[in-house]
Formats: structure tokens, sequence, C-alpha cells
């Protein structure tokens, strides 16, 4: 890279079902305006704007990053608008780093944002067109059949993902700006909660979220002119393939594996279970923990459920993943990847207030989209590369 | 019967018909500004630079400086700054018959809004027109209780 | 002043859809009772519905092939969830099915069959509108039941999941 | 800054399509593959521009994958931007050095709805997208408040016009073409005063691809490189009233940046899919009359919307790499009344 880049500023909303008390610009400003502040700048600072958010439909407005621009001060700035399905926050983050990487800018705002509230998010991933029927019913409709691929082909025991989804629940009552939180939460409530998609129940599923994160990347320079400490940008990887074709394996698709292999060749990771100190990982149903875990390489194709068995993606295990709480907290789609590199970014700087696992010094964030077929990560130090 | 060779081999179309009304939660600017329209009142918002921007804005579009909460009453006239002609009205437009849109800089206002003039005729129009809106005669609190401009008399 | 909190803004718009050249033989071979898939030239596996492109390869395909209206349940869930939109009400199961002559599955609905017995592996066939009212439509196809066959090896779907 | 050049482009542009995107898409992207004569897995990076609203399905982007060769599994991203600010993200990856070369690709279908409305739903959703402006409307604000402040006049309007379709007579995707007299121009009915049927943009179907490759390695691959030697893009406040429609102040700065005049021009390719916004744009970038614009026919004789600014590119690289001009700069606009804008300064080898 022409320079190295650093995570300087974080801001996010509080994640609510209809966050009713703001607009789209107040949304995406409350957010921007913490990053700011995080990085003791104002507007004039930032050298260019890169907004993220999933489909246009959800808010009923085409490219609405054009109506937004001035919302986050890019007027008379460069402005690049990034949508590659649900890993779109990933990606959002990776452009806006990639700019600084440049050498081209010195500081980068980016924001990732959805007003799910202003519509309906199933109504919008099931617009039906002519000579179709419908009959997926949304995203839970399309993951399921691949969770029970998952559950034949690794034989993990039934109550995997009740374990993942009572994990991440308590972990997001230590997360002020988490959107579902659920005190005294058991067990035997997520495994009694309602299947919505069998093998998939309502407590395992994540919500649909109002809400906006913002980070702010800058240059080795500026990031020395920050008075927080920077996270340092070791590696971004991003990988895509198409939806479906014959034999396709879409429960660990290449994409994903190709992806880590990148991403911890680039940051010179050899052994990332022993090497990464934490994880926020895109977990939008409870069973994609232990399959993003094989796919992002931390356990053996199959091995994954054992990691969240025997408590080692918890706060306190030795891979704590999703300690914010994660997609099954919060669920704003277009900023949900986003959150994941802030979180990772936000342990690394010690910043995660009662979520912060003691010691981090390197953290993934990890977004994926689409038919498990877009991923976009990256990892983030407390040391220069 | 059978279809011909070209109906065999021409793209099946049909209408992909796309529809949902929007809920938008509007934020306290332009609650306060809706609100005034609902009482038959228009505000704008003065930025820290001094600028009075119609409709008002939860920031200044040219810096992204919060505004804050120094509205300001503006209108009911104002003056033309540009417009342009439409002969045949679109069902989703204000007016069914041909009407001019405009941007209208409201008396008081530093920034034109944009709307409909209902001029009747296209040789009534010029830039530099005096207009005053016309209200809708139940108001909702929305862009549409202004149903459009009218010349002044 | 009481403020405004919210305002109602509907979007309405209509499209002229144009189904690609490759689906509107498919529709038209659904619209005869006959699922026709396509061969690719280069890896020879068999899409169906056609789709005019083989993504593995990025090139056109162009063979037809006709396929069985029986095939295989690869993977499956219950939907148990209402939404906006969906051609059926549930509970229903959403099944993955290999048609037999094809190399990637095809999503519908399966009936005709207590919902606790779908499994992975067991043989179903399609259930047609009556011939009168078939179409180029996928809703000519009403659905997908079960049929008297013993259930497929999982060796013989694993790769299609 | 890595030097970085375009080695191949190819497009489609019919009036009216009966293919889906993907069938279009993939010729005209297999046609930059092979003429850039990399293979295709050699190519380090993808990445494209288009919008959901043209098709009016969510994700419309994510099947064009099935075109463009993502098999094995691909470094890949997508801006919900006209084409152009694609190619601007593939040059920023190039400049990172984690790849050396980058396939760039947009697509889009006009035909299928009513764009002029359907892009109604670009503007503030609270006080302006309820009147539903067309865009054509919006335009033509722009146009009275331009002749108005200048002293241009719609005769002006109809040099431009009468310019760009008689260059786009060679232009073999063109949708709109011919010999036309101003003065005949000028007897035609406003569709919204002061525009005319020919001032507005013609609803267009297409796709384009390039590939974009650093270095030693463009010269390796292409007896003539062209040389992107600036590049930057600006922004303004969407609203009408917010900002001075009879300039591109977003043009200026973008000229600036991207070094315009620090050259002898030979030719400008602008996006300008409204006849007055080229005179916008000659002023903003400080184009004298000795200058070719348009060669190609610009936008009044072709314009798919998400495509038609990497089109102005590719066009201005194409001409330069056939030997008919040493050093162009091409410009890209989208949103309302030019709302966002970029600028690409291209050289010769």
């Amino acid at each position: 890279m022409a320079q190295r880049s650093a995570v300087i500023g974080i801001g996010q909303t509080k994640y609510d079902a209809k966050r009713i008390d703001v607009s789209m610009p107040g949304l995406v400003r409350e957010a921007a305006v913490r990053a700011l502040e995080d990085a003791d700048l104002s507007w004039r600072d930032i050298d260019a704007v890169v907004i993220g958010k999933a489909p246009d439909m959800f808010e009923g407005v085409m490219m609405p990053e054009l109506f937004l621009a001035d919302a986050l001060g890019a007027a008379g700035k460069p402005m690049i608008r990034v949508h590659t399905a649900g890993s779109v926050g990933g990606s959002t983050g990776i452009v806006a780093s990639s700019l600084v990487e440049s050498g081209v800018f010195e500081r980068v705002l980016c924001v990732g944002f959805e007003k799910q509230s202003e519509s309906n998010a199933m109504w919008a991933l099931t617009v039906s067109t002519p000579f179709s029927v419908a009959v997926v019913a949304g995203a839970g409709g399309y993951f399921a059949p691949l969770i029970r691929a998952y559950i034949r082909r690794s034989g993990a025991p039934e109550d995997t993902g009740i374990r993942v989804a009572l994990k991440d629940r308590q972990n997001a009552l230590k997360n002020p700006y988490a959107h579902v939180k659920i005190p005294g939460l058991t067990f035997d409530q997520v495994m009694n909660s309602p299947m919505l998609w069998d093998p998939v129940r309502y407590l395992e599923t994540c919500p649909s979220s109002d809400g906006a994160c913002a980070m702010i990347f800058a240059s080795e320079a500026k990031a020395a002119k920050s008075p927080g400490k920077p996270a340092w940008v070791h590696a971004t990887a991003m990988r895509s393939e198409p939806t479906m074709f014959a034999g396709r394996d879409q429960v660990n698709p290449l994409a994903a594996r190709m992806n880590a292999k990148d991403l911890y060749s680039k940051a010179r990771i050899t052994n990332p279970r022993q090497e990464i100190d934490c994880a926020e990982i895109y977990v939008p149903f409870s069973w994609f923990e232990p399959m993003w875990l094989e796919s992002m390489g931390f356990a053996e194709e199959g091995q994954g459920w054992k990691m969240t068995y025997e408590g080692a993606t918890a706060i306190d295990g030795d891979l704590p993943v999703n300690m914010s709480g994660g997609v099954l907290s919060s669920n704003p789609i277009g900023a949900s990847g986003l959150i994941r590199f802030a979180e990772a970014a936000m342990q690394v700087r010690g910043q995660a207030g009662e979520h912060q696992v003691d010691g981090v010094h390197k953290a993934l964030g990890h977004a994926y989209g689409g038919g498990s077929q877009y991923f976009s990560t990256y990892i983030v130090a407390d040391h220069k590369p | 019967m059978a279809p011909t060779e070209a109906e065999h081999e021409a793209p099946l179309t049909a209408v992909h018909h796309l529809e949902y009304a929007y809920r938008r939660s509007v934020g306290p600017v332009l609650g306060r500004f809706f609100a005034g329209l609902r009482e038959r009142t228009i505000c704008g918002i003065r930025t820290r630079a001094g600028r009075v921007l119609v409709p008002p804005a939860e920031y200044d579009p040219e810096t992204g400086d919060a505004t804050g909460d120094d509205f300001v009453s503006v209108g009911p006239g104002g003056t033309v700054t540009s417009w342009t002609w439409v002969s045949k009205p679109r069902p989703k437009q204000p007016l069914q018959h041909p009407f001019a849109y405009a941007l209208v800089k409201l008396d008081g206002a530093d920034t034109p809004l944009l709307h409909a003039v209902d001029a009747l005729f296209e040789s009534r129009m010029r830039t530099g027109m005096r207009v005053r809106p016309r209200w809708r005669s139940e108001t909702r609190g929305e862009i549409g209780d202004i149903a459009c401009f009218e010349p002044e008399a | 002043m009481e403020l405004v909190k919210s305002i109602t803004t509907p979007v309405v718009l209509d499209y002229d859809y144009v189904t690609g050249r490759a689906q509107s033989r498919f529709l038209r071979g659904i619209a005869e009772g006959r699922i026709l898939g396509q061969r690719c030239i280069e890896c020879k596996r068999v899409y169906v519905p056609s789709r005019g492109a083989c993504p593995r390869c990025a090139v056109r395909t162009e063979e037809e092939v006709q396929v069985s209206d029986k095939g295989t349940v690869t993977t499956f869930c219950i939907v148990r969830v209402p939404s906006e939109n969906l051609a059926f009400n549930p509970p229903y199961a959403c099944a993955a099915v290999l048609l037999d002559g094809a190399n990637i599955p095809f999503t519908h609905v399966l009936q005709e069959c207590a919902l606790e017995d779908v499994r992975m592996g067991m043989r179903v066939q399609a259930v047609w509108v009556a011939k009168e009212q078939l179409g180029p439509t996928m809703s000519s196809i009403r659905y997908f039941k079960p049929i008297a066959e013993p259930d497929a090896e999982y060796d013989t779907f694993k790769e299609h999941l | 800054m890595r030097d970085v050049a375009i080695v191949s482009f190819a497009q489609s542009a019919k009036a009216r399509e009966t293919r889906n995107e993907v069938e279009i898409l993939m010729p005209v992207v297999q046609e930059a593959v092979k003429n850039s004569k990399l293979a295709r897995q050699e190519i380090g990076f993808t990445c494209s521009g288009s919008s959901d609203y043209l098709q009016g399905q969510s994700f419309a982007f994510v099947g064009a994958l099935d075109a463009v060769g993502a098999w094995p599994p691909i470094k890949e991203s997508h801006v919900e931007m006209d084409g152009a600010w694609a190619l601007y993200e593939a040059w920023i990856k190039i400049q990172t050095g984690d790849v050396d070369s980058a396939l760039v690709y947009s697509f889009g279908k006009s035909s299928p709805g009513d764009l002029p409305e359907i892009l109604a739903l670009q503007l503030d959703p609270y006080t302006m997208t309820p009147l539903w402006p067309d865009a054509h409307s919006l335009a033509a604000l722009q146009a009275r408040a331009f002749l108005e402040a200048t002293g241009k006049t719609e005769r002006d309007l109809a040099r431009v016009v009468a310019r760009s379709l008689c260059s786009a007579v060679t232009n073999p995707h063109a949708v709109v073409s011919g010999a036309v007299e101003v003065e005949k121009l000028l007897a035609e009915p406003y569709v919204c005063s002061p525009l005319r049927a020919h001032d507005l943009p013609p609803i267009t179907d297409g796709a384009s691809a390039m590939v974009v490759v650093a270095g030693d390695l463009a010269r390796k691959l292409c007896a003539r490189p062209v040389w992107i030697r600036g590049f930057d893009h600006r922004i303004e406040p969407l609203g009408l009233g917010m900002r001075d429609l009879t300039r591109s102040a977003s043009t200026e700065i973008a000229a600036r940046n991207a070094g315009v005049h620090k050259g002898v021009l030979d030719f400008a390719e602008l996006h300008a899919p409204y006849s007055h916004q080229e005179l916008i744009l000659r002023a903003a970038l400080g184009l004298g009359d000795e200058i070719a614009i348009n060669p190609s026919g610009g936008a009044l004789a072709s314009h798919p919307l998400m495509v038609a600014g990497l089109v102005r590119i590719g066009e201005a690289a194409m001409r330069i790499m056939a030997g008919r001009g040493d050093r162009a700069v091409a410009h890209a606009t989208q949103g309302p009344c030019l709302q966002q804008n970029l600028v690409c300064v291209l050289e010769g080898e």
C-alpha cells in the first residue's frame, strides 16, 4: 500500500426496530458526529465520504446518498456509494480504508446505514417478479435449508444454534447500542421460541433494525495527531462468487475460504485461532457462527460447532466472537457489516466498555452477503503492520 | 392456435408492479416545517452563517454543521427564480392540467423552494414573477399542504 | 405547535418486465408441461431452469435438455412465519429439489406430505395444474409431492447442498 | 502514484433491448477481456456500477455475476453509481498496490419503466419526491436559469444538438443521429420549456466494460495504452435551491484536481444528458472553442443510465488508442442537474 491506514474514530447510533425520532439525515449524522467527536475532528477535516447501504427499496429512495451527501458534510468532496448486498458494511469500510491506503486521501469518513422501518424488509426482499412464484420466505427462508445441510454434514448437536443465540443475546446486554436486549434469557426460552423457518427459531434470528455506524480512517501522519489510540489496518480482503451454479458449495463457499486465506496471508497470520484475540463475525442466524468459524479457518471443516459447544467463542473464551451481541442483536442491514468492523476496532482500541475483552491486540471484522456469496473482512491491531 | 415462429422466439413480457407506502419519520426540523404547513404557515431555518434555508434542514448544506433551532417565518409570498412548463402532466404530478414547476424564493428566504405554479397559460409565467401559496382545503402536515403556488393578483 | 412525526409517501411504479431469451424458452416449455434445462458446453452440467449462462464457466448455454419432473429433495426448511408476497400460507415445506437429469436444485413447495415426514433424500414429483390451465408461468407447477420410491442415498446428492 | 492505463473497452447500446441484463452484459465483458489480452483469472479486481431501481428489483446487480466470470471467486466490489465511479474504485484499488489490473463494467436498461418519473425517487424524499417532478422538468429549471444568467439562447442549445447528432452518425452505438438543421430543431415544440425533445437524453439500454492495467504490464499488453493522468470527482448538495445551477462548482474542483489544463487538450467527452449542460460543463472545465467536444455524439445520441459516464471515458480512450488524439478530458455525471461530477484526464503512450 502507498500508505498505512488506521481507524481513528468510531460512532454508532442506538439501534432499534423503529427510530421514529429521527429522519434519515438525522440517523446518519448521529453516527457520523459521534465518530468525529471520537476523533476530535470537524466536518472540514474530512477529505472524502463513503456511504454503504443495502437495497434502495428498503427506504424507497433511489441512490439516497445523493440527498444525504450534504448531511454528511460532503459538499465539494468526493463521495462514493457502495452496495455489495449484506456484506456492504464491510465493503464500505474496505473502500474507505483503500482511499487512504492509495495515498490519495488523508482522512476518510464512512457511514453504513439502514432505516428499515420506512418499509418492511420481508417485503423488500420478497418482491416477486412476473412468471415466478414466491416460495422463499425472505432471508430466513433462503438460509434455513443451508443450515439444515450444515447440520447434516457436520453432525453438530441440534442445540448448537441455541447456544450461539444465548451467548450473543447475553453479550448484547453489555452493549449500550444493541437493539434486542432480553435480560435473564435462558436456554429453554431460546429452545421454546417459535420455529420460523425450521430449523431456525425466532430467538436464533436477527431482528430488523434502524441504525447507522460511522468510522474514520486516517493516514499514519494523521493518526499520529489523533487523540485516541488508533486501530491499525493490517489487511483487508473481499471475494465474491455467483449465487447459483451447478455444484456450488453454499454451506462452506469457496469465496469464503479464499477470502480467509487472502486475509491471513496479507496480515501474516499463520494460526488464526492463536493469533487473533477476538472476532466480530456476521451471524444473522445463530448457526452461521460455526459455519463461518470453519470457513475462516478457526476450526477444521465440520468442527466449528465444537468451539461454540466448548465455550471458546464466549466473551471469556479463547476466541470471543460477537462480544457486541452481533447481528442477532442489532441488524440495520447496510450498517451490520460496518458495525462488525467498528466493534473489532473498538476492542483493539480498548473502548468497548462492558463488553471489552482484556488484552486484545488483534481483532477480526467479518461480513457476508447475498446467497452466502459476498465476503468482506479485515484485521485490525493495536500496533502498526 | 399454435404460436408463430416469431411469437415463439420473442421474449415473454409482463408488467412488474412495485408498490409500497413508505412511512417516513421526519425528525425535529422537518417536523416543525410540516407542522407549520398544517397551520398554513411556512418556516425556514437560519444557519450559523446567517442564510435562511427553505425547506429547513438539520444542517448547513455547505458545511455539514448543525443548524440548531433558529426557525424563521417566511413568505407566504415569493418570487419565481426559474420555471419550466409541463404541458402533459403525469398522473402523480400536483396538477392534472398544464402547469409550471418552479423554484420559488419565499420572502425572507435565501434559498428557493421547488413547487408547482398554477398559471393556466405558459405565457403568464416569467422569472421574477410574484406568487403565493394556494393551500389544500384539508392540510395534513406534508409538502402537499401547499397544493401549488399561483400568480399574485 | 405539535411537531409532525412522520409522513406517508407512496411509491407506485410499473415496469415492462422482459424475461431473458433462455427464461422465455423455459417458460414456454412449462406451458407445454415440460421442464427444460440447458447443458453447459464446457462443464456439461445441466441448468434448470434454463438461465442462458453457466456462471461457473462464464459462457452462454444453448443446448436444450428436457429433464424429468421427478427428483430428490436435497435440503429444505419448514416455513412457519407469514410474509407479504408469498404464494403459500405457512406452515409449508420449501424444498430444494434436484430433478433427475439436472445438476442444480430447484426450489419449490412440497405438499401432500406431513411436515414432520419431510426429509433430505426423499423422492418427489411435480404436480401440474390441469392441462387447459397450463401457461408460461411457474405457477403451472402447483407443488411437488412425495412418490413411492426409496429415498436417495446422501452421497448421490451431497454435492448439491 | 502508480501509472494506470485503459487497455480495452467494449459497449452495447440500443433504444430498447429484448435481452435481459445478463444476456446484454456477457458478450460485452467477454469482448473487453479478450481485447485486454489478459486471461479472466489474471485480472486482479472487478468493480461494477448499476442501480436496482432501473429494474425495480432488490440486488439487481447480484445476477450480473453470472455473466462476468466470477468463478473461481473474484475480488469484487459494486457501487450503486454510474460505472465511471466503479472505474474510480478500481483505480484506487490499483493505487493501494493490492492488484495490478481490474475489470470494470456497468449495465442498465432505461426502457422498462418511465425513467424520468423513476428519477424523482432520487430527490429529497420528504419535500421533493412527493411532488413527482420528472428529471426532464428539473433539467429545464436549470436550463432556464442558465440561459437567463448567461445570455445564451435556445439557438445555442440547438447548435449543441445539431453538432452532437452529426458526430453520432459514425458511432454504431448511437441510438439517435443524423444531419439536422438548427432552424428545424428550433421549430420543434417544447417538451418542458426551454427544452425540446432533442435537448433531452434518449432512452437507451446498454452495458459497457473496460480493463485497466498498471505500469509496464499495460505497455506489454497494448501497443498504445491510454494513461489515466488525472482523476477526481466531487459532489454538491442535492437541493436545487442550495447550489448555483448555472455553473458546476463540483466539476470546477474536480477539473483542478485532475489537472485538466496541465497540458494541451485535443478533445473532450462530456457526459451532458441535456444540451444546456454541455455549455455549463465547458465553462466549468475551461474548454475553449478550439477543443472538439463529444466526437462520439455524447449523451444526446446515446444514454444508457448508469453506463453513459463510463462510456465517455471509454470513447475517449478508444479514440486516443486509435491515434486520433493524444490528450483528452472525459467527464461523468449523476444526480439531478449535474449534482455529482467526475473528471478523468487521459493521455496516449
